[in-house]
């Protein structure tokens, strides 16, 4: 509650929330199939209509309703980035404590084996995972969960090396306090505000990269809609459809942008010291 | 003729609305030429925020002048508006007439440049000069600080240098361009107190030579005393009362100076220690706790495989022991190994031998599983922010595997009572407290598991100096009321006289003197304590002449297998001895 | 020194572990060389025909023994035959890498010389109407999907202008260095525009944090004007996360920017990859991904080299 | 067009143009480098150089012009010379006899001679080589070469397809001396119009022509072939001018060409075919009637119209123009969807089914169109299609273990209707695991069409087997796309053939 009043305080965090939250609202409704014409219908006699009153954003090849098919693919887009942000995050939550707490050897090997994953470039490391499994939602989870897994571990295990080193830790092992109870209480409460922020930032390049692997026909399977796949099909209908183009580009643009504003806001609200460096 | 720098009713304030949030508020002094004016007051008192009004610097931490006025006298004997100034006007005005330092040499100095680039900086700015005739003036300013090998150490960052060097760096650089003004701010309250005695020297001599004014501020009254021509003591953003040295310390008129110089700690070279508790030989009375030589060693891993070619011998065969009820202060300067010693007895760092035993408490149901509990330094950081101070207390029970119920609420709300803060704290967060009631908090939350001995590292040292009397007074009676043993760390040794009933010295991971505190005090015998005890200011030591050292301490890096020669004692008294000398 | 020797060590390790990781998981994908090749077609070769191509392209052995020869092969400085090209996969690398290379210099130089003074500027009129916007476009940029802008751009061009970027086969910058930066500079600002945003954002809040430190201070007190403050004494200072960033950023697009090569039709890394992945390529697909994490890791190691010479606080090996 | 965006440009600038138009990224003035050079760009590179072992579209182009086989087929697909001037088959059907062109010769200077046809033929036949076409020519039992000029095969039955398959570049004839030292694929040595001098795959190919070539002199200097991997980009660089000439696929690019006042597009309908092919050894596929239904319920020119925006020609499974039954006379070629449910409801499917159709990515580029088309066609009559569209390896796995429901595919066509189809529909067929149906009467048609030598004849007997196989559905055929050639109105000269063959570009001019 209390930060939720805070974001809305802040002027990036109320233009980012009201994004994200339009989105989630166009999602659900997508999900719920509340959307202005059957996303998957196709009205033939309206192939590649250009927008007008009946269809706000125009209709695609088959014609079928664009803005339909942009708030299921929203909500598909977003499922995407949830689930696999979520894995990505309680992996790397339970990697990164594992490796600043065990310490030496747990933390070299499972750091090394961050390395492996870091070294592919995240698009490389995806695209590989789904030609292995075959593309589909719950690759694409899986492929986007682990690219971001060694990032998460990053930013879990920095902090709680320091936050091992903190007096607090120092007194708790004075009492004799055992380590599960340090590395919930003390730990994982304390990373509670850093994950938060990067859990929204995450979750934009999520997005990215699943409208990426979309693109590249990797993702989301036809004739269900995604952001990314809308947009390669709508590649070379550029010229007699534009609004293929633009209505899909925009939507990711700017939920991107949401979480981003969204991102900062909660950076400045929940970790202090970067209070100044709202960008 | 008018004085060098002369203040009339400053008001300073912050934020988008500066006149309602005034920090300081009319405050108005003169100084003249060659004179030295101490500001003294405590953390939000606005001695720094009016420091940094007179060369303006304030305007750039997001202060903003509301009013009064401030008029320097300049060489030629115009006046100079200071608040009217234009900024490229004040550029040329600060360095030149006006030099500062600051309380942090270690981030004062701008790590990714030689400190030889920084003190030319002054001499390009000012000077005008350039090339080889600047480093040659940089040297010679190194040099006036008493620098030694001053060539070789222009090339240094400040990374490679001590915090007291860097301190005198900080000096050269302010006084390049013999500045008619220098303002100091609290330039050594982070150093050590034997190093603080040479910075103060240095300025004394300084002075002296160049026959500048100085403006001197600092939190301890008795600093100054050996400097300071006039003082001022600024509490709440005002001026409470200002005048000649003597007449200040001698017959102080406000109250809140009084305070200062009564109720705060000063050294008094052992008249001031405590008469209760004293320890009585022969007893036969179990210890509370007997470190048998103790020794911490940290291997130094270098090479390709990371073999360990030395050890840091932090702690190199300490043994004391601590009686029910008694405070032993261990003193020492940085990187002595006082507090690794703290940490050890507490399991903190694991030690490499020597062996502890704590004594059973007086009654058997009352036993505690963990007999010895600590107070860390800092109360901010030792107190985790995302809990409750009920959860905070809870801890320690738990931990021993107790379980929170009514009878635990009633102890914690007994115990906050008695460390003097209200029951409704156990539903709020450490954020909601000070400074000062955090610390009780840590006192409260280490005496939850009835302790038998409670390791007070520095646990005083980060609070403000009246704060600082009220929470030692409170550690005076909780010790009576449970009869506890302190081990109580600290650098400072004017609180170490008004607690501790024993004292050991520690340097360079031994102790070179232990006995009784009103002995070691006034009385001390190893050359290191003699040097230490010199070295803390008093109110007594007015415009004394320090003398200059500028030796190093020894480096703690062992190679392997080196084990220190047995030490051999000198007995001064039934409880005073030092270590022999070589 | 040893701290580099370290460093160099681990990077084996990692390398095998990609290694592996490659090997293993692109022969647990359906299809191999041979339908690679042949396609539908394959289903006309007898088994001893398939046989004899399993031999043929090296793939008629459990993925082990391929590991260990192929790793013997490496010892010797031999990254196999790509079957595609017909060449030995480091010259096919190679010939691919100029492309690359050039394509994220030009990203990275696009960033710094947009980002830099962009964000130092913002820090500088720290909450004024100029730094807002500064603000607003690093954000929207940050959020702009490579893609998206490529098309946009290209989009924009067309129906906007009529014209569209050059394409055509690739001139090296060495044969035609004027068509060459006519055919990379669309991608390149594609690619930086992004970083850009992200270099703005990171100087602004690194400078404004420096701002505020003690030294800064310290210079003002010296009379130091607000140019010498933020230039010599701030600036410097606010590089460290600028470096860690653009050499994270650089790094990734040393491996091939898969999607903008295949948008503006050029021969890159990404491309190269993408291709040997779909056409069963297993020795380039392996060289590639090892070439790659190589490099990603040698300018990891760069980085780290260059804050020693940005701070001399830093010593290296205390991570 | 570009000098009007330069013109806008300048106004209030100094800059020079071409720098600035650089800048931009833009070729402001096309680079002429050779006027007699024709460049040529495709969006597929070879993907090798062995004639008789690649199968790729653009391998086979590239080929062509750089080998030749022994007969040629011309745009009506009638047979014409190229290596051999004349052929005879013998009374009984089972010798075939070549002429050699006595001015054929190898890039190499060599004479092309019955030896080379031999080896070639030899090579093609020896298992180890896995060529592509060796099954087209089992029939082979000998090959004899009574002189340098002559080449007499015996075949170990009538086999009259095999005249055809010989047409194709597959059956390339190439330097006995390259084969035997393996160094075929390696270096091009062929006898036909152009040279090539280099390769980087995937980027491009430099031909030269090839001054010495039987079929006279080329009408351009050479060929620079680029690949660029996106047609909008090859469309741009035709706008621009930077090439000549190109290949195209995707319709929705060549739609865009004829806008275009100075490009020229050349389409023909080619002769492989986009199919649905279902899995009659999965149920319920197993009934003829649900086969029957699922064709019945789809609408063929409306998967036309909208995977290739109309693009292309509705088909029966023959598609050489010569043999092909007018569609409107095969079975459910109009849809009907009330016929389709009476269909699935007599065989208890009256509700409908779940199937998985598979297709994969890119390859056609309309199969994911299709794919979408078919299944809201189908969902009318009940049938829920998930699709699966796959990347081309993975699904080119399971269409060989026939591993699918269903599954879209763009299948090659030859020239000859045996050759085509005797893989799929004939009990020996080497993918009747993956057609999975057979009955007596298409493998006894199937065997008469080899055998029949007679035109008319086979005419009669293929048209029997496309109106059979349409009734037992299973596959549901759909159209033929065209094929896309653009090029500059300035290029003269190409005549576009259903094989797609580029091979006119030996005669192809470029006026100034």
């Amino acid at each position: 509650m209390r930060i939720l009043r805070a974001i809305f305080a802040h002027t990036s965090g109320r233009i980012g929330g009201a994004i994200v939250a339009l989105y989630l609202l166009l999602a659900i409704l997508g999900m719920l199939g509340l959307t202005p014409h059957n996303p998957l219908m196709q009205y033939r006699v309206d192939r590649l209509h250009a927008p007008d009153s009946a269809y706000w954003m125009g209709t695609d090849l088959f014609g079928r309703d664009v803005a339909s098919r942009l708030m299921t693919g929203i909500g598909q887009s977003f499922t995407v980035a949830f689930f696999s942000v979520a894995f990505a995050t309680l992996a790397g939550t339970v990697l990164g404590l594992a490796a600043a707490w065990f310490g030496r050897r747990w933390d070299g090997l499972l750091m090394r084996v961050m390395d492996v994953l870091l070294a592919f470039p995240a698009i490389l490391l995806a695209l590989l995972i789904v030609t292995v499994a075959g593309p589909g939602t719950w690759t694409s989870i899986v492929a986007i969960a682990i690219v971001y897994t060694p990032i998460f571990t990053r930013v879990v295990r920095g902090p709680a090396l320091s936050l091992k080193a903190r007096e607090f830790v120092d007194a708790a092992r004075t009492f004799g306090s055992s380590s599960s109870y340090i590395l919930t209480r003390h730990l994982l409460l304390n990373l509670v505000a850093p994950l938060t922020v990067q859990v929204t930032l995450a979750l934009a390049w999520a997005l990215l990269t699943e409208a990426g692997l979309s693109f590249l026909g990797l993702g989301t399977q036809p004739p269900a809609a995604s952001l990314g796949l809308m947009l390669s099909d709508s590649r070379n209908l550029m010229e007699t459809a534009p609004w293929l183009m633009i209505f899909p580009g925009l939507a990711i643009m700017v939920s991107i942008l949401g979480f981003n504003l969204l991102g900062d806001a909660l950076r400045d609200i929940l970790d202090p010291k970067m209070r100044r460096s709202i960008a | 003729m008018m004085p060098l720098l002369s203040i009339t009713d400053l008001r300073v304030g912050f934020g988008r609305n500066p006149e309602a949030n005034e920090v300081v508020r009319g405050v108005g002094f003169d100084l003249a030429e060659g004179e030295t004016l101490a500001i003294v007051g405590e953390s939000g008192s606005g001695k720094s925020v009016t420091a940094l009004s007179i060369n303006r610097l304030v305007d750039y931490g997001g202060g903003r002048i509301t009013g009064g006025s401030i008029k320097l006298r300049r060489a030629d004997n115009s006046v100079f508006d200071l608040l009217t100034a234009t900024e490229p006007q004040l550029t040329k005005i600060r360095g030149a007439e006006i030099g500062m330092i600051f309380q942090e040499p270690m981030t004062s100095l701008n790590p990714v440049l030689t400190i030889g680039t920084q003190i030319e900086e002054s001499f390009r700015l000012h000077r005008g000069l350039t090339g080889r005739q600047a480093t040659a003036a940089a040297k010679d300013a190194l040099d006036r600080v008493r620098i030694p090998d001053a060539a070789r150490r222009l090339e240094y960052t400040p990374n490679q240098l001590s915090g007291g060097m860097l301190q005198r760096v900080m000096i050269a650089m302010a006084l390049a361009c013999n500045p008619r003004l220098l303002i100091a701010d609290e330039p050594t309250t982070a150093l050590d107190v034997t190093v603080q005695a040479q910075i103060m020297a240095l300025l004394a001599e300084l002075k002296r030579e160049t026959g500048m004014s100085m403006i001197f501020i600092t939190h301890d009254i008795g600093l100054v005393a050996g400097i300071a021509d006039k003082i001022m003591v600024m509490q709440g953003g005002e001026a409470v009362e200002q005048g000649e040295l003597n007449q200040i310390l001698d017959h102080p008129q406000h109250p809140y100076t009084q305070h200062l110089l009564h109720a705060v700690p000063h050294f008094a070279s052992g008249r001031a220690t405590r008469s209760d508790g004293r320890r009585e030989q022969d007893k036969g009375t179990e210890p509370a706790l007997k470190v048998d030589g103790l020794v911490v060693r940290f291997p130094v891993k270098s090479g390709f495989f990371g073999r360990a070619s030395g050890a840091v011998h932090a702690v190199d065969g300490v043994d004391f022991d601590l009686m029910p009820g008694e405070t032993l202060a261990i003193v020492g300067e940085s990187g002595s190994g006082k507090s690794t010693t703290a940490r050890a007895i507490l399991g903190l760092v694991r030690s490499t031998r020597g062996t502890f035993s704590a004594g059973a408490r007086k009654a058997a149901a009352e036993q505690s599983a963990l007999p010895v509990q600590m107070v860390f330094q800092n109360p901010y950081a030792s107190l985790n922010p995302r809990l409750s101070i009920a959860s905070i207390l809870a801890e320690p029970v738990i931990a021993t595997g107790g379980r929170v119920n009514a009878q635990t609420r009633t102890k914690m709300a007994a115990l906050l009572k008695r460390v003097g803060l209200p029951e409704s704290s156990l539903e709020r967060y450490p954020h909601e407290f000070s400074g000062g009631q955090r610390q009780r908090l840590c006192i409260a939350r280490a005496l939850m598991l009835n302790p038998s001995v409670v390791v007070l590292d520095e646990a005083v040292s980060a609070l403000d100096v009246s704060v600082q009397a009220r929470v030692l007074e409170l550690l005076v009676e909780l010790q009576r009321e449970f009869g506890l043993a302190y081990l109580f760390i600290s650098h400072d040794m004017a609180v170490v006289e008004r607690i501790a009933h024993r004292i050991a010295v520690i340097y360079a991971g031994q102790i070179v003197e232990i006995g009784d505190a009103t002995s070691v005090l006034s009385e001390p015998k190893h050359s290191y304590t003699k040097k230490l005890i010199a070295a803390v200011p008093t109110i007594d030591r007015r415009r004394e002449h320090f003398e200059l050292d500028t030796r190093q301490v020894p480096s703690l890096v062992r190679p392997l297998g080196f084990e220190p020669e047995p030490a051999r004692w000198d007995e001064f008294g039934p409880d005073h001895r030092a270590r022999v000398e070589a | 020194m040893n701290y580099l020797m370290r460093r160099l060590a681990t990077f084996p390790l990692v390398l095998i572990g990609v290694s592996v990781l490659v090997f293993v998981a692109i022969r647990m994908v359906p299809g191999d060389s041979i339908t690679a090749m042949l396609g539908t077609e394959a289903g006309l070769l007898t088994p001893a025909q398939r046989d004899a191509l399993a031999a043929y392209f090296g793939i008629d052995q459990p993925w082990f023994i391929q590991y260990w020869r192929w790793v013997l092969g490496l010892l010797h400085g031999n990254l196999g035959i790509s079957v595609t090209y017909g060449k030995p996969v480091l010259d096919v690398i190679l010939e691919r890498f100029p492309l690359t290379l050039e394509l994220a210099l030009l990203a990275m130089i696009i960033a710094l010389a947009v980002g830099m003074p962009a964000g130092v500027f913002a820090a500088t009129h720290n909450e004024k109407l100029s730094d807002l916007g500064v603000r607003v476009v690093a954000m929207i940029g940050q959020s702009t999907p490579n893609f998206v802008l490529a098309l946009l751009i290209i989009y924009t061009l067309s129906a906007g202008f009529g014209v569209l970027p050059t394409m055509g086969a690739f001139s090296p910058l060495w044969q035609d260095p004027l068509r060459n930066l006519s055919q990379l500079l669309l991608p390149a600002v594609t690619l930086g525009f992004a970083f850009a945003a992200s270099v703005t954002r990171i100087s602004r809040s690194a400078m404004l944090d420096v701002l505020s430190d003690d030294y800064v201070r310290t210079a003002r007190s010296k009379g130091a004007s607000n140019r010498t403050v933020i230039w010599r004494h701030a600036l410097p200072n606010a590089l460290i996360p600028v470096v860690t960033l653009s050499g994270i950023e650089f790094g990734y697009l040393l491996g091939g920017a898969v999607i903008v090569e295949q948008i503006y039709a050029l021969p890159g890394l990404g491309r190269m990859i993408l291709d040997a992945i779909l056409q069963r390529d297993y020795a380039l697909v392996q060289g590639s991904v090892l070439f790659i994490a190589f490099n990603f890791m040698i300018v990891n190691l760069l980085v780290d080299l260059a804050y020693v010479a940005l701070d001399p606080r830093i010593r290296l090996g205390e991570r | 067009m570009v000098q009007h965006l330069t013109k806008k440009l300048l106004s209030g600038m100094t800059l020079p143009g071409i720098a600035l138009a650089a800048m931009l990224g833009i070729a402001a003035v096309p680079a002429q480098a050779n006027a007699a050079t024709l460049r040529m760009a495709w969006s597929q590179d070879a993907t090798g150089l062995d004639p008789h072992k690649q199968t790729a579209f653009s391998s086979l182009r590239l080929l062509e012009l750089i080998y030749e086989p022994l007969v040629r087929l011309d745009a009506n697909l009638q047979i014409t010379p190229a290596i051999a001037d004349s052929w005879q088959f013998s009374a009984d059907g089972k010798e075939l006899t070549f002429k050699l062109n006595p001015k054929a010769k190898f890039q190499n200077g060599a004479a092309v001679t019955s030896a080379d046809v031999k080896a070639s033929f030899e090579r093609i036949l020896d298992e180890k080589t896995s060529a592509a076409a060796r099954a087209n020519f089992l029939s082979i039992a000998s090959i004899d070469t009574p002189d340098s000029a002559t080449v007499v095969f015996h075949l170990s039955q009538p086999d009259v397809p095999i005249l055809t398959a010989m047409s194709d570049i597959n059956a390339a004839i190439v330097p006995a001396s390259e084969i035997a030292a393996g160094s075929i694929g390696t270096t091009t040595i062929g006898s036909g119009p152009f040279k090539l001098e280099k390769w980087d795959p995937n980027s491009k190919e430099v031909l030269v022509a090839n001054k010495d070539w039987a079929g006279g002199a080329t009408g351009v200097d050479g060929i620079d072939i680029s690949v660029l991997p996106d047609e909008t980009a090859i469309l741009a660089a035709l706008r621009t001018k930077q090439v000549d000439f190109a290949l195209l696929n995707d319709p929705l690019v060549a739609t865009l060409v004829p806008k275009e006042a100075s490009l020229q597009l050349n389409r023909v309908p080619v002769l492989a075919y986009h199919v649905l092919q279902l899995n009659p050894s999965r149920k319920p596929m197993t009934e003829l009637k649900v086969r029957q239904a699922i064709s019945c319920a789809i609408d063929r020119q409306e998967v036309l119209d909208t995977a290739s925006l109309g693009e292309g020609k509705v088909t029966g499974p023959l598609t050489i123009p010569a043999l092909a039954t007018d569609p409107n006379q095969l079975f459910c070629y109009t849809r009907d969807v009330e016929k389709a449910k009476k269909l699935m409801a007599e065989t208890g499917y009256a509700d409908g089914f779940s199937a998985s159709v598979i297709g994969a990515t890119g390859e056609p580029p309309t199969a994911a169109a299709e794919a979408q088309v078919i299944q809201s066609q189908l969902a009318e009559i009940g049938v829920k299609l998930d699709i699966k569209m796959m990347e081309l390896n993975v699904y080119v796995d399971a269409w060989l273990k026939g591993d699918f429901d269903m599954a879209i595919a763009l299948n090659g066509g030859r020239a000859d209707p045996y050759t085509m189809y005797n893989r799929y529909w004939t009990k020996a067929g080497n993918l009747q695991k993956v057609a999975n149906y057979i009955d007596d009467t298409l493998d006894g048609l199937m065997q008469k069409g080899r055998t029949e030598t007679d035109p008319a004849a086979r005419k009669v007997i293929f048209g029997d087997f496309e109106k059979h196989i349409t009734e037992m559905s299973p596959w549901i055929w759909l159209y033929t796309s065209y094929s896309y050639t653009a090029q500059q109105k300035n290029v003269g000269g190409f005549v576009p053939v259903p094989t797609g063959s580029l091979f006119s570009l030996a005669k192809v001019t470029l006026q100034q």
